[in-house]
């Protein structure tokens, strides 16, 4: 056998993923890649469930075919092979999420920064809520996902001052029943809106007729009469602005923070389907006016990393 | 705080918490059980619970049947048992490894299969669930009866299978034949009982009841199926088997303890401790093997586990 | 009716012993075909990156032998733990036992010289190991509490226990993952071919593998250890002390499953994070039995794993294949190599009634 | 199938069997050109073996000869490679023990087979296959129990847990189990091995009954009084063959003797007279408990001098066991104290056991003193592994080692394929030789003999025998426990007997009252 390679000129994308691409972070940017293979006519190969101890290996197959662009997550176990692997290779371009900062000349990084959504779920929540009690089921305390807690909080204090909010954390990045168990926890205690970080609440919410909020996606289809909306994130952008500025020779290792927030179309607010109408008109009202300062810029989400815990 | 934590809601919630965590767990120890008491050791069962999580959710979803799926469920766990009984017991290979070496596959195949059918689409699938159901008069019973009363039906049927595991062990001619291949094959076999036909139906049933346990987590207890889904729960439920000094009562106790203190600490959670999440997570097995301590002085293993038995073997 | 008897054979010799385990390589390949092909894959492909990942390059067969180190080691561990019947199922959590203390220790270097750091870490991490194996041979020994059971839950105690020290004290500054400092320089295993991951920790393995060898067979300590696995009261009875035996066991098999620990903080990471060990200390289990409790055999065993790991995960990116065909493959190259090395000593045969 | 008997109806749950008629010369059992082999070794060679209704068949042969094989084939539990089996005239297929029950033969087997943590009843119910129902009839099993138990004078309460009884009660549910099943065909490998006299005495009643109801027993023994006793006829087996056979009443102990080992075999030792030198063990005021934590010895105190043998007589399960485990190291004591050649030894410490220049040769020789799936040289090793001509620094001396492990296994006569064959490949006797190369090669000062001859061959006892009176001409303090009562009073020049964990009373071993001893063993004080 030989090596399957490609059409001469075809622009080639490889992603490693450290997780399983259910995962939504890591899912969202497959699906990104998957769209630009149609949109863009990239060629695209992934690994997921990448243990700490293969990154570099799989990370140097992916150099040593001549990609033209590698993506993945970086964070914790991939931090210090891709750079690594990117420092060996200057002509490939490489973009991770990650936590630190980009490497001249080819390592860039990207991050998750749906705070602003987030926030603006936190106002629905703050005045939709009738017991004043908001619940969070999180996977663990990491920036990526303080940010989002911290933002929902502060969106909710803004617009209602009694609120009070429960987290907990279910130790990984899949466990639904466990997720599950710590959401009915928080609405036994008297939590009616529930942001899910992670999979596995709605359905808790679901059989107690309560309201939640999805994560990373639209996932209102998962719990039509359940989920509200919630912040989503997009990183077609940023893969797109990746291909292009690489086919165009015009490549620079940066921080391509902006391509995930609401400004550049990176981030939004799910839509509400049918909470649309079934939501107090003021509430939408405020949020549409919010939506509309942040994407001009005339408001900014304040963004806070600290670990948040439960009041 | 401690307000809150004698709260009425707050206990019936915890019931209903331990109830619906120790409901897999039942069911693959329960199985485990039966497969212990004929000597063998099933260390496939973390990888068999997953084959029934994803088999049982498939189905239900291709079908639209919840039994079908449980039914589905159950039978590849009795096919990935008859595996297990043909490399232990007819082959007597090592019972860790194979168990393991199960797992393993089994692993691999049930996310091979699941990344086939569906491929990677943007959010998972899901299926309609199972629903709670509300037994009569006994759920009104104040602050045990939403907590004990209230559930989905797997999880009556996991508590009605104790006693029947316990009688079938303790009061029928089969659990005498089952508990002497177990303690002594050699014995079982001058008698006439064909000791690697029962330790074959006790793999294959025990199989079983590790498949609905899987499926339990994904299509009552949630609607979705993920990689981790299963999260340890198998071998959770071997080490019930042994706090519970292999018999099923004791041994739902210890599952029923399990899932109550992992209640709690999710509960305990959300009431605002400074203390690091991970404490919280680490309380259940903490726990587990403190009242191990309380337990071992009387434990007693099946003479027979993890021996092969081969008639004209000498000295084994 | 047809039964499947297993007749004892006059142990196979010479070229069958080796005939024997090829034999196993290709029914393995051959059984691969089914998932590779059910998945759309092309086969004779498929099998040729099987080989390339592992073996084809010089980086590609360095890797191997970087996967292969750790699992030496809890190979190793297990093997020695079973052999005196102390049925460790903690290698896993003795593992991160090492790999905590070795960050530690590397962490806190300073500008200590590496002639001081590197023994250092890799007495501290072989010691945290120990002592984490030492917890349930204590109570195996004092309170009877079954090792399986003990060793196994242990393993998710110290995974939180890592889990509170990286969000916690250990918890690199201005990071939020669970994720520690770098170990110093100094404190790294030294990379002992250019461009590659070929690092001290994989000759240590197979040292390893002698120094057991040696104990097992050359020392008082070989010959005690052995003699409680295989029979514990006739053991005590020859005036063994039985529980010291059990308990440096503990210790010995402990210690090795640490020492992959340090190796993956030292050679890999050069820090402590959660996701260190994608299962070595369980892989461990199976190496060691596949190895027959022997340390040559695991130094084998784990060599054999590593190529099917290494092989079969660069397998499925190269052709498409989801990745967890490897498990699948993995899990049947495991069966189907215990099956063939039982035809060592016995044959098949099917009778019909 | 004309002319055969039809196999006893199990349903009926009555014992009668067809009468035994003189007319009826058809054998019961008919095994013709049996061959089995293992590997390479032939363990039984073209045998040829029949079995008549009411007939007691002795079979008789060295440790290894090949009766056990014979019979496990009998009962369907080995395969075979040549020859057929004949059942009242009808050849049939034994593949399995099932198929054997199912044609009225049972067996008792040379290794108990019943489960230590189940009932008796438990234990005895699995035995049935008569009716069709799911659960347990414990009740029905309980009334038919105890009808046999009336019917064949053997009691044990159905309700114990079997590990609890002792080695005699034991035997008794096994022959139980095989009546439960009404077999008509009886298969009895050495079960009075384990037997105390007044025991075996028993057994051979029940067993004159079966004949008398016209059941046939196989009946394997190495005590040969026992076989001129019951038996109707004997079989002689040697390497494989059958080398003769003879009605009972035709022969003589000394022939069979003969006959099994291929030479003479000296039936008893000569006793030596040595005078007594000064004391050597010395067991002060011993209380013991035994595993349920009652009391098993009770205040037993014990010299044994120099150049004596003192023999412990007594039914198995009356203390001996207990007593010996703490004089090993192996139990500890609730009061009293041992001194060996004059230095305290320090209870429940094996090693304080093993330094003290005591022998130790147990009871249980497979499941404490031998290390079974470890090599000749490793149990020869057991004990001294570590001491400064074995080992310096923690490392082994292989030379000596070796050189040692060949010298014992010419001394003692050893009969193995090397010093590194696995222990399990040995027969009962060389097992038994291991041990005492192993504790006898280092001239200790006393000799501990816990039933040293169960279930050895002629050969091998008669070997035993004449070890232990050289350690005694040779100085040391010997003491023999054993239920064989012919044993102690042939060896012993003192005589005590133990009865529920304290001495009745002693005598000397010349001319000492075989009945007198009898009934101290019963526990009747005089
Ligand atoms: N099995 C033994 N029997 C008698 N004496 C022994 C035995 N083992 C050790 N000793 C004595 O104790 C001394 C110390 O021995 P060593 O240090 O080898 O034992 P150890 O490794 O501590 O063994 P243990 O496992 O019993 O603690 C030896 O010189 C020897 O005299
Ligand atoms: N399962 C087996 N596998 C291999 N060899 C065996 C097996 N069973 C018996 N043998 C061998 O066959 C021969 C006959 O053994 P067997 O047990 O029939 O002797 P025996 O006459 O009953 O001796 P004993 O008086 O010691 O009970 C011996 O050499 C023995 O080692
Ligand atoms: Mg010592
Ligand atoms: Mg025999």
């Amino acid at each position: 056998g030989s090596e399957p390679e490609a059409e001469e000129g075809a622009f080639r994308v490889a992603a490693l993923y450290q997780t399983a691409i259910e995962e939504p972070w890591d899912g969202v940017i497959h699906q990104a890649c998957l769209q630009a293979e149609i949109d863009l006519g990239i060629e695209y190969e992934f690994t997921e469930q990448v243990a700490a101890a293969d990154i570099e290996k799989v990370l140097r197959e992916y150099a040593e075919r001549g990609f033209d662009l590698i993506v993945g997550d970086a964070f914790l176990a991939g931090e210090a092979p891709s750079r690594r692997v990117a420092a060996d290779y200057p002509e490939i371009a490489f973009a991770f999420g990650s936590e630190f900062g980009p490497v001249d000349p080819n390592y860039s990084v990207f991050d998750n920064w749906i705070h602003e959504p987030a926030y603006l779920s936190g106002v629905i929540a703050g005045m939709v809520t009738n017991s004043n009690i908001l619940g969070v089921v999180a996977a663990i305390p990491i920036n990526e996902v303080n940010r989002l807690v911290n933002a929902f909080k502060a969106g909710a204090l803004s617009v209602n001052p009694d609120i009070r909010v429960k987290i907990a954390y279910i130790g990984g990045w899949f466990d639904p029943p466990k997720a599950k168990e710590a959401a009915l926890a928080q609405i036994e205690a008297g939590a009616d809106l529930i942001f899910a970080e992670r999979f596995g609440v709605f359905e808790a919410a679901r059989e107690n007729g309560v309201l939640a909020f999805g994560n990373m996606s639209d996932q209102n289809s998962l719990a039509p009469d359940t989920v509200i909306t919630g912040p989503v994130w997009n990183m077609y952008p940023t893969i797109e602005y990746l291909v292009n500025t690489v086919r165009a020779g015009a490549f620079v290792a940066q921080d391509l923070k902006d391509f995930s927030m609401m400004g550049k179309g990176g981030a939004s607010l799910a839509p509400l389907h049918g909470f649309e109408e079934k939501a107090p008109a003021e509430v939408i009202t405020l949020v549409r006016d919010l939506e509309a300062q942040i994407m001009a810029g005339t408001f900014r989400v304040p963004i806070s990393e600290e670990q948040p815990i439960s009041d | 705080m401690i307000g809150e934590i004698l709260s009425v809601t707050f206990i019936t919630g915890l019931i209903g918490a331990m109830m619906r965590m120790a409901t897999p767990i039942i069911f693959a120890m329960l199985g485990e059980i039966i497969t212990e008491r004929a000597g063998v050791l099933n260390l496939g069962i973390e990888g068999i619970m997953l084959m029934g999580a994803m088999t049982g959710f498939l189905v239900t979803l291709s079908t639209g049947s919840l039994w079908t799926g449980v039914f589905a469920a159950a039978l590849v766990g009795m096919v990935f048992a008859l595996i297990m009984a043909v490399l232990v017991v007819y082959l007597g290979l090592s019972q860790h490894v194979s168990g393991l070496g199960i797992t393993l596959f089994a692993t691999g195949l049930a996310m091979f299969i699941y990344r086939l059918y569906f491929g990677s689409p943007t959010v998972p699938p899901i299926v309609k669930p199972f629903s709670r159901i509300e037994i009569p008069l006994l759920s009104k019973i104040p602050i045990l009866g939403q907590g004990l009363f209230h559930h989905y039906s797997l999880t009556y049927i996991a508590v009605l299978l104790i006693p029947a595991v316990a009688i079938l062990l303790y009061k029928t001619k089969v659990g005498l034949k089952i508990r002497t291949v177990g303690e002594n094959p050699f014995a079982a076999d001058t008698v006439g009982v064909n000791v690697n036909l029962t330790r074959t139906l006790c793999l294959v049933a025990g199989g079983a009841l590790m498949g609905i346990g899987g499926a339990f987590l994904t299509l009552a207890h949630q609607n979705m199926f993920l990689l981790d889904v299963i999260g340890g729960r198998g071998w959770v439920a071997v080490a019930m088997v042994i706090f519970g000094n292999w018999d099923p009562v004791k041994g739902a106790i210890g599952a029923l303890l399990f899932g109550l203190v992992d209640g709690l600490q999710l509960r305990l959670q959300g009431l605002g401790l400074h203390v690091s999440f991970d404490i919280f997570l680490m309380i259940p097995y903490v726990i587990t093997i403190i009242a191990l301590i309380g337990v071992s002085r009387r434990a007693s293993v099946p003479a027979a586990l993890l021996q092969p038995y081969r008639r004209e073997d000498k000295g084994g | 009716m047809i039964r499947i008897q297993l007749v004892k054979r006059t142990p196979l010799t010479g070229w069958y012993r080796v005939l024997v385990p090829l034999l196993a390589v290709v029914t393995t390949l051959v059984l691969s075909a089914i998932p590779i092909l059910i998945a759309g894959g092309n086969l004779w492909q498929s099998y040729y990156y099987l080989f390339y990942g592992a073996l084809g390059t010089r980086f590609n067969l360095l890797e191997t032998f970087v996967k292969a180190s750790p699992l030496i080691f809890t190979g190793l561990a297990v093997a020695f733990a079973f052999r005196a019947k102390f049925w460790n199922i903690g290698a896993e959590g003795q593992l991160l036992a090492g790999a905590i203390v070795a960050t530690w220790i590397g962490m806190a270097g300073g500008s200590a010289p590496a002639i001081v750091l590197l023994p250092s870490i890799m007495i501290g991490g072989f010691l945290a190991g120990g002592a984490w194996a030492a917890v349930p041979a204590l109570l195996k020994t004092k309170l009877n509490v079954d090792d399986v059971v003990s060793t196994l839950l242990l393993n998710f105690v110290i995974l939180h226990i890592m889990g509170a020290l990286l969000f916690g004290p250990m918890q690199k500054t201005g990071a939020s993952w669970p994720i520690s400092e770098e170990i110093v320089e100094a404190a790294r295993y030294p990379i002992l071919l250019a461009r590659s991951r070929f690092h001290l920790g994989i000759p240590l393995a197979f040292a390893a593998v002698l120094v057991i060898w040696f104990i097992n067979s050359k020392t008082v300590f070989g010959f005690r250890s052995r003699a409680v696995g295989v029979n514990i009261h006739a053991a005590r009875y020859g005036g063994i002390n039985t529980t010291s035996v059990i308990l440096k066991t503990a210790l010995i098999s402990g210690g090795l499953a640490g020492l992959a620990g340090v190796g993956e903080v030292a050679a890999i990471q050069y820090h402590l994070l959660s996701d260190l060990s994608p299962g070595y200390g369980y892989t461990g289990i199976v190496i060691a039995m596949l190895g027959n409790l022997h340390p040559v055999g695991v130094g084998l065993a784990a060599i054999f794993f590593s190529i099917i790991n290494v092989g079969s995960q660069t397998m499925s990116r190269m052709t498409g294949v989801p990745s967890y065909i490897s498990g699948v493959i993995e899990g049947m190259a495991l069966i189907v190599m215990l099956i063939f090395l039982l035809m060592n000593e016995y044959k098949v045969r099917v009778v019909r009634k | 199938m004309p002319g055969a008997q039809p196999v006893p109806d199990s349903t009926k749950g009555r014992y009668d069997l067809p009468a035994k008629t003189a007319a009826n010369d058809t054998p019961v059992i008919e095994m013709r050109g049996i061959t089995k082999r293992f590997l390479d070794n032939v363990a039984n060679d073209q045998i040829d073996f029949t079995l008549h209704a009411g007939e007691i068949c002795a079979l008789l042969g060295e440790n290894g000869a090949g009766k056990t094989t014979l019979m496990n084939v009998l009962f369907g539990y080995y395969s075979f490679d040549e020859g057929s089996i004949s059942v009242r005239g009808e050849q049939v297929a034994l593949a399995s023990p099932k198929d054997a029950i199912a044609n009225g033969i049972g067996m008792i087997h040379q290794h108990f087979t019943l489960v230590p943590t189940q009932t008796v009843l438990e234990n005895i119910v699995i035995a049935t296959r008569d009716e069709k129902r799911f659960f347990l009839n414990l009740k029905g099993a309980r009334k038919k129990l105890l009808d046999i138990q009336k019917q064949f004078g053997l009691y044990v309460d159905p309700d114990t847990r079997v590990w609890t009884l002792s080695i005699g009660q034991q035997q008794k549910v096994e022959i139980l189990k095989a009546l439960y099943r009404n077999s008509s065909v009886l298969i009895m490998d050495e079960p009075t091995a384990v037997l105390a006299p007044q025991e075996t005495v028993e057994l051979f009643k029940t067993l004159r009954v079966l004949a008398e109801e016209g059941r046939s027993v196989i009946f394997i023994s190495h005590k040969l009084h026992e076989v001129m006793e019951i038996s109707d006829r004997v079989v002689v087996l040697r390497n494989g063959k059958v080398v003769n056979q003879k009605r009972t009443a035709d022969t003589d102990v000394k022939e069979l003797a003969n006959m099994m080992v291929g030479r003479e075999v000296l039936e008893r030792i000569e006793r030596q007279v040595v005078e007594p030198g000064e004391p050597v063990l010395e067991v002060n005021d011993l209380n013991v408990l035994n595993d349920k934590g009652l009391e098993a010895v009770k205040n037993f105190t014990l010299t044994v001098r120099r150049g004596e043998i003192l023999g412990i007589a007594g039914v198995s399960g009356n203390g001996q066991t207990e007593m010996c485990e703490v004089l090993f190291g192996v139990r500890g004591a609730e009061t009293g104290t041992v001194s060996v050649g004059g230095q305290p030894l320090r209870l429940g410490h094996p090693l304080s056991s093993v330094r003290s220049g005591l022998a130790r040769i147990p009871e249980d020789r497979i499941h404490m003193g031998l290390l079974m799936d470890m090599t000749v040289e490793d149990n020869l090793q057991l004990e001294n592994h570590w001491t400064g001509r074995f080992a310096r620094n923690g490392l082994r001396k292989f030379d000596e080692i070796a050189a040692n492990s060949q010298t014992l296994i010419t001394d003692y006569s050893i009969k193995t394929d090397g010093k590194d064959a696995p222990a399990k490949s040995l027969s009962g006797g060389n097992l038994q030789k291991i041990i005492l190369a192993r504790e006898l090669s280092s001239e200790p000062e006393v000799v501990l003999a816990s039933q040293p001859t169960r279930g050895l061959d002629v050969g091998a006892t008669e070997y035993i025998h004449q070890r232990m009176v050289e350690e005694k001409v040779r100085g040391a303090g010997v003491v023999l426990v054993s239920d064989d009562l012919d044993e102690v009073m042939g060896l012993s020049d003192r005589i005590i007997v133990m009865y529920e964990g304290e001495i009745m009373g002693e005598v000397a071993g010349s001319g000492a009252d075989r009945e007198q001893i009898g009934l101290w063993m019963t526990g009747v004080k005089s």
